[in-house]
């Protein structure tokens, strides 16, 4: 009698956006092995058209509600590249610690409400909550320090409305950064608490390598999110952040609304494992103890230890944050009013979203409406990923149980922290 | 300024007092009759034409007319008519007698049934729940059948189904002492009786303008029409008493909704000499 | 109604609303113990075939999700269209601008014609089928979606604003945007968001919908006194105005 | 009681001792204006503000109040604020417009939530340093108030810098005894404080009314079935705006609210605005004022006429808020007087 696996998820659960995983087998000969993406498309590089300069921050935000700052800060740094605007450092400073915020915000909401209950067989974080109160009440700690980030320096927890070309709509007043300050001192303990948590549970993360080449923002000198040019664990000299689409060759496949990229190799893979891998050398002292902790080293090529990564990465920028928010206390808040003029000008902007790196570019004319968008979104860059690691890993447990296989290949998927609404967009189209 | 212990002695205007529904069944498909019952604490005297603001704790408040009588029930009894309308009024219609609401009052003006009624013949002119206040007068006056002239009970409604208060209606129609016309807006294969508006009935009594009193209480539109006809019986307009219907939100003359003008229909009405008001250009 | 089965659905949008009711973080747990969350893909692995109130998040764009959106009215006895994606299409309607065709061109070169990428002019929920209730607001303050619940819970019409932001702003204290020389759509959009964005700097973009009778005239009317244009405004209201700067 | 000459730095330290001991309530800076804040350092006072966002009226009825917390099983409990607090700086057409809603809520049925804020409050009023774009106090009267009664200290700072402190009450001593080593005010500082009241009087007419004020009433009741309602109505958003800033507007709506045990709750109360839409709207969806000239007129009743006939005053202090807050610009009060007395001519 011949054993077959057919495996069909309609949309991962626990996952931003739909996605499918489709595998057929027939005793062990895998016939279909696919990472499918039919979220509705969304038409973002068209709906900017003719719009505004000072309307796309807006705009774009509504790609994605988990990264929204990110888009936010990736569109504004893009407008402000095109139309030559310089802003204050006081402005460079509060923008990082906001992204810093989603960082956190978004790095605890994956690891604690959609991967955990993996980890510890529940079926979502509704449960977890009755099974391990502890474990949630800590993932709620820090991610209530990630919105209250937002909340107070962008003015929203999502779709900021502060962050504006030139600079801040409105600033934080001291007080508010004398209380994030406080926030963030309480929330170090339980960012620990989080890592060790996760540590005494990374047994449950499959032990599978896959080696490919790993993306992300470099500057030479820290772990950087919001500033830096495009590295890559292949090449030495980073690429200018204008010539990104060089980097991020996207093609369209049938089995995707979401198109693929691919760079030095077939494909690659961004975010915060990739990260790791190009910066870690440059984490503060807390979050190097941290890594550390589960052995995780530059050079990791399990997929799965991405969560790991997120971990180490929240430890960093509480961390980093401290430092910020004491030089912008002792600087003292300066009022300031962003100025922008409206010029011709094609700009790009790149920052680190949670899930990778992230693409803006945009060409205005003379009136600053926009004339073509291009967004590159990390989600994309990954998708070509997911589908190699199908294919080397699914293999090698086809003999398991069909529950069994489908459970793995859906982690494998969450630890990317995909966000597939975001990735339904794109330009520069070619075929394969 | 007053201590802290001063203040609290102070009585919240806004605070209600528990009561119980005794009473509750449906009049028609939209209005149920209710009876409360005050809890505890102090008796609210009142006068027909008075409203109270009724509770549904977490509902809201709602004025509504009292619909008894201080002749017939005690004064921590109140009997109203409630017309299922939004939150608050559904709310109500949905208790079952023992569960709690809360009262305050009473608010506003009332029927002159102590003064200016008192030896004249009296008109009552009712559009639908217009009925309800006007039942408070209409009871005192019968308790005190003696003390009042010639006593005209009219009453519309938009159909048969729609009548309140139907064997009261009954004794009414059937009583020598007094006059009661009925009429409906439209009839069903049922109803033996006048068909028309309200007015109709008006053209079909006979008053003595100088000595008659007429009370009016209905739906906005209706009071055009019947204050028109009683201009043409000749009733002087300080003879008229109207009961008006405003969004009040405080019934203490603060909150500003109720406003005709420059007065507050909680204070200086709900019950109106037309006199007062006939200037008042918001008022009719 | 005993705690009363829940459904979340998610359609073209960012799943910033959905987002919104995660972000209650201790409050989760307040309404969870009203709630019993059968169904929410973004969060947890279960299905249902039947719902008390289904909670809809996003726009309308392709046959096959009108399909679907029937499919959860059918087996839900409340809907609330879940944030303005949902309640008046939001920043989807934008592609209305174009026709479809260009859109697709434009996003998909000439891959616009694979069939997976088919789709429709985006619409808000109530376009399809029939809304109970509207949660609006980009993304949607979570107060107010706990507010509507517990209503519905207690039998109670919540009530949506129908004045224009500017009485939220006013109270928030705020500077008036237009006294920066900004355009701002709150004189005639519905209230409800405690005025956030003028709270923080930044004029109102119209996300919650128009208030029933926006006198979009005197809107116009106004903007040669402020050193903008009729063109000035109508860019503002077409951000989530769902078109209607056509009406001026 | 007393009047005292304070000198710049003497009056600085008097408000770094008054912020530790009391719940102050002061001008600040807000963004690039100005807004009452609670006030926990000296340094951050600012007594040359034009005009606050609001008027100081929101601490006495507050934008959103609780009054009743109750349960489902019937039981209401008031909830009634006594922390004494001081409202420090407040101008004096704002204080006029205090003082008028203090009568109104003692009046008739005494609002004891509003009372007890009253009760609880001392008023230091401040004479206005900088006149805002569009105030016209001076026009209405108001523009100090050195012959009323009901507040507890004045404030007036002279051309020096330094500031005339006039105790007016016991609860005003007690804010004052700190000033002790400070001068008393003699016959030149009384002069001084004389000539800033008379500059002031000139300066806060940024609008010229056509009349004195006890004009309007009369002016109003010829103008009813004006044009001019209608033809300034067409413009109008029915946002509000102009009734939520105004320090004399006291329309409020209660509402009730259910907590997450869905057993208790309270029942609140907010601003509301007779210039908004629904505002007189009754069951059956029956507007009483459902045109926009309608609800415009009857803003400019309530500030000129109905109030007035209520209590005998002008319930337009003369701020100038409503003028800038109105972003068609049709809500200026001194316009809409002058226009109709001219066209009565
Ligand atoms: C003096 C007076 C006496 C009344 N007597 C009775 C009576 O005996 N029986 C009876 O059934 N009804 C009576 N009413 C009407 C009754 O008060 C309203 O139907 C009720 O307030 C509606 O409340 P609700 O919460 O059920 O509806 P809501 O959900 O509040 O409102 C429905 C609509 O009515 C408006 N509204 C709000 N408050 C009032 C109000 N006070 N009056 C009218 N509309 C309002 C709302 O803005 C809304 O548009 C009386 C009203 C007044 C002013
Ligand atoms: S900022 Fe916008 S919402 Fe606020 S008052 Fe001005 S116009 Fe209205
Ligand atoms: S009407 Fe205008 S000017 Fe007069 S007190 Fe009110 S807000 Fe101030
Ligand atoms: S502020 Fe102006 S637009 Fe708004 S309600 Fe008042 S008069 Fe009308």
């Amino acid at each position: 009698m011949s054993r077959t696996v057919d495996i069909n998820v309609k949309h991962v659960t626990r996952v931003e956006g739909h996605g499918n995983i489709v595998v057929r087998a027939t005793d062990g000969v895998i016939e279909k092995n696919e990472w499918q993406v039919p979220e509705a498309p969304r038409y973002f590089e068209a709906m900017v058209v003719n719009r505004h300069y000072e309307d796309i921050q807006t705009i774009v935000s509504r790609i994605c509600g988990i990264c929204s700052v990110t888009h936010s800060l990736a569109a504004i740094k893009a407008v402000e590249d095109a139309l030559d605007v310089q802003i204050s450092q006081q402005t460079d400073k509060l923008r990082i610690l906001t992204h810093y915020g989603e960082q956190i915000e978004s790095h605890s909401l994956h690891v604690g409400y959609l991967v955990a209950p993996d980890l510890l067989g529940q079926k979502s974080v509704v449960p977890l909550a009755a099974s391990h109160p502890d474990v949630v009440k800590t993932v709620i700690a820090i991610h209530k320090v990630g919105n209250a980030m937002m909340e107070k320096l962008a003015g929203r927890k999502t779709h900021p409305v502060r962050l504006v070309p030139g600079g801040f709509a409105m600033l934080p007043k001291a007080s508010d950064l004398r209380e994030l300050k406080a926030m963030l001192e309480a929330a170090i303990p339980e960012a620990k608490k989080l890592g060790e948590v996760v540590h005494s549970l990374a047994g449950a993360l499959p032990d599978f390598s896959r080696d490919t080449e790993y993306v992300a923002l470099v500057d030479g000198e820290s772990y950087p999110f919001y500033h830096g040019q495009i590295g890559s664990t292949d090449i030495d000299k980073p690429v200018p952040v204008h010539d990104f689409e060089q980097v991020a060759n996207e093609y369209v496949v049938a089995q995707s609304t979401a198109k693929w990229a691919r760079w030095n190799r077939d494909s690659y893979c961004v975010g915060a494992l990739a990260r790791f891998n190009v910066n870690g050398d440059y984490l503060l002292p807390l979050a190097q103890e941290t890594a550390k902790m589960f052995g995780l080293e530059r050079g990791c090529a399990n997929p799965f230890m991405n969560n790991v990564a997120q971990v180490v990465e929240i430890v960093h920028v509480m961390e980093r944050s401290l430092q910020i928010i004491d030089e912008l206390l002792t600087a003292g808040i300066q009022y300031e009013r962003p100025d922008v003029q409206a010029k011709a000008g094609n700009g790009v902007g790149a920052v680190e979203a949670p899930r990778g790196i992230l693409f803006h570019r945009y060409e205005f004319d003379d009136k600053g409406i926009c004339t073509r968008a291009n967004i590159c979104i990390p989600t994309n860059q990954n998708h070509a990923n997911i589908q190699k690691d199908f294919e080397a890993f699914v293999p090698q447990f086809i003999d398991r149980e069909q529950d069994e296989v489908r459970l793995m290949m859906e982690m494998l998927v969450r630890s990317y922290d995909p966000c597939i609404s975001c990735s339904t967009h794109f330009l520069n189209v070619e075929f394969v | 300024m007053m201590s802290a212990t001063e203040l609290s002695q102070v009585r919240d205007i806004y605070l209600p007092q528990k009561a119980t529904v005794t009473e509750i069944y449906s009049m028609t498909e939209t209005e149920k009759f209710f009876r409360f019952h005050l809890e505890e604490g102090e008796a609210f005297d009142y006068m027909p034409g008075q409203f109270m603001e009724v509770s549904v704790p977490g509902f809201g408040e709602a004025p509504i007319s009292i619909s008894s009588s201080p002749t017939r029930v005690d004064k921590t009894t109140f009997e109203m008519v409630i017309r299922k309308a939004g939150n608050v009024t559904t709310a109500l219609h949905a208790l079952v007698p023992g569960e709690p609401v809360g009262l305050r009052g009473p608010y506003g003006t009332h029927f002159p049934v102590e003064d200016a009624m008192k030896g004249k013949d009296v008109v009552f002119v009712c559009g639908g729940i217009g009925l309800v206040p006007v039942r408070s007068a209409i009871h005192y006056v019968l308790d005190n059948r003696d003390q009042y002239g010639e006593v005209t009970i009219l009453s519309g409604t938009r159909s048969p189904e729609d009548r309140l208060f139907t064997e009261e209606l009954y004794e009414w129609k059937t009583r020598s002492d007094i006059t009661f016309l009925e009429t409906v807006d439209k009839a069903d294969a049922r109803w033996g009786g006048t068909v028309g508006v309200i007015t109709t009935l008006l053209k079909r009594i006979q008053i003595n303008p100088a000595n008659t009193v007429v009370i009016v209480c209905g739906p906005p539109i209706m009071y055009k029409f019947v204050l028109l006809e009683l201009r043409k019986l000749n009733v002087d307009n300080s003879q008229i008493y109207v009961s008006l219907e405003r969004h009040m939100r405080c019934a203490v003359g603060k909150c500003g909704h109720c406003q005709i003008n420059g007065l507050y229909a909680c204070q200086k009405g709900a019950v109106f000499n037309y006199a007062d008001i006939v200037d008042v250009k918001e008022a009719i | 109604m005993a705690k009363p089965k829940i459904g979340i659905f998610d359609f073209a949008c960012c799943e910033g609303c959905q987002l919104q009711i995660v972000n209650m973080e201790e409050d989760l747990l307040n309404l969870l113990a009203l709630v019993d969350p059968v169904e929410w893909r973004e969060a947890m692995s279960d299905q249902s075939d039947h719902y008390d109130i289904a909670i809809v998040e996003g726009s309308i764009t392709r046959d096959e999700d009108a399909e679907r959106l029937r499919k959860v009215r059918e087996s839900a006895d409340y809907v609330i269209a879940l944030g303005a994606c949902a309640t008046i299409g939001g920043v989807n309607k934008l592609q209305n601008n174009f026709a479809i065709e260009d859109v697709q061109v434009m996003v998909y070169g000439d891959a616009a014609n694979m069939p997976h990428l088919a789709s429709t002019p985006a619409q808000a929920i109530h376009e399809v089928v029939k809304v109970d209730y509207m949660v609006h607001g980009c993304p949607i303050d979570a107060h107010e979606l706990t507010h509507v619940v517990r209503c519905l819970l207690a039998g109670k019409q919540p009530v949506m604003p129908d004045y224009p932001v500017c009485v939220e702003c006013k109270m928030k204290e705020n500077g008036c945007r237009y006294e920066y020389g900004e355009v701002c759509l709150g004189p005639v959009t519905r209230a409800g968001c405690d005025a956030r964005c003028p709270s923080n700097g930044f004029w109102c973009f119209g996300c919650r919908g128009y208030v029933d009778d926006p006198n979009l005239e005197a809107a116009a009317s106004v903007m040669e006194q402020y050193g903008k244009t009729l063109d000035d405004l109508k860019s503002k209201m077409a951000l989530f105005g769902s078109a209607q700067e056509h009406k001026l | 009681m007393n009047i005292k000459r304070v000198t710049e730095k003497e009056f600085a330290a008097w408000v770094d001792a008054l912020t530790p001991k009391h719940t102050l309530y002061a001008p600040q800076a807000k963004e690039d204006r100005f807004a009452f804040d609670r006030l926990t350092a000296g340094e951050d006072l600012r007594l040359d503000y034009d005009v606050s966002i609001l008027p100081p009226k929101k601490y006495f009825l507050p934008q959103k109040e609780v009054l009743i917390k109750f349960d489902r099983k019937g039981n209401f409990e008031s909830v009634i604020a006594h922390e004494p607090f001081v409202l420090f700086g407040v101008h004096p057409y704002d204080f006029v417009a205090m003082d008028q809603l203090n009568t109104i809520f003692e009046q008739d049925n005494y609002d004891v939530h509003y009372m007890a804020r009253k009760e609880a409050a001392t008023v230091v009023v401040s004479d206005v340093q900088v006149a805002s774009a569009d105030v016209f106090a001076g026009c209405m009267g108001n523009a100090t108030v050195e012959d009323r009664d009901g507040y507890d200290v004045l404030l007036t700072r002279l051309d020096d810098g330094s500031y005339v402190v006039e105790t007016r009450s016991e609860k005003g001593e007690v804010l004052t005894g700190l000033l002790s080593s400070a001068v008393d005010a003699d016959e030149v500082t009384l002069q001084q404080r004389e000539q800033v009241w008379n500059r002031t009087r000139e300066q806060l007419q940024k609008h010229k009314l056509e009349m004195t004020p006890e004009q309007i009433p009369a002016l109003l009741d010829k103008s009813y079935d004006h044009p001019l309602w209608a033809e300034k109505a067409e413009l109008c958003h029915s946002c509000g705006s102009c009734n939520l800033v105004c320090p004399t507007c006291y329309c409020f709506t209660v509402e009730d609210e259910l907590n997450w045990d869905m057993e208790t709750g309270q029942r609140y109360r907010q601003w509301d605005g007779c210039m908004l839409t629904g505002f007189a709207t009754v069951t059956g969806n029956h507007n009483f004022r459902d045109k926009k000239e309608a609800r415009y007129r009857h803003r400019y009743y309530r500030k000129g006429k109905y109030v007035w006939d209520m209590i005998g005053e002008i319930a337009c202090v003369g701020c100038g808020r409503c003028i800038s807050a109105c972003t068609t610009n049709i809500a200026n009060p001194v316009e809409v007087f002058n226009q109709l007395s001219e066209e009565q001519q």
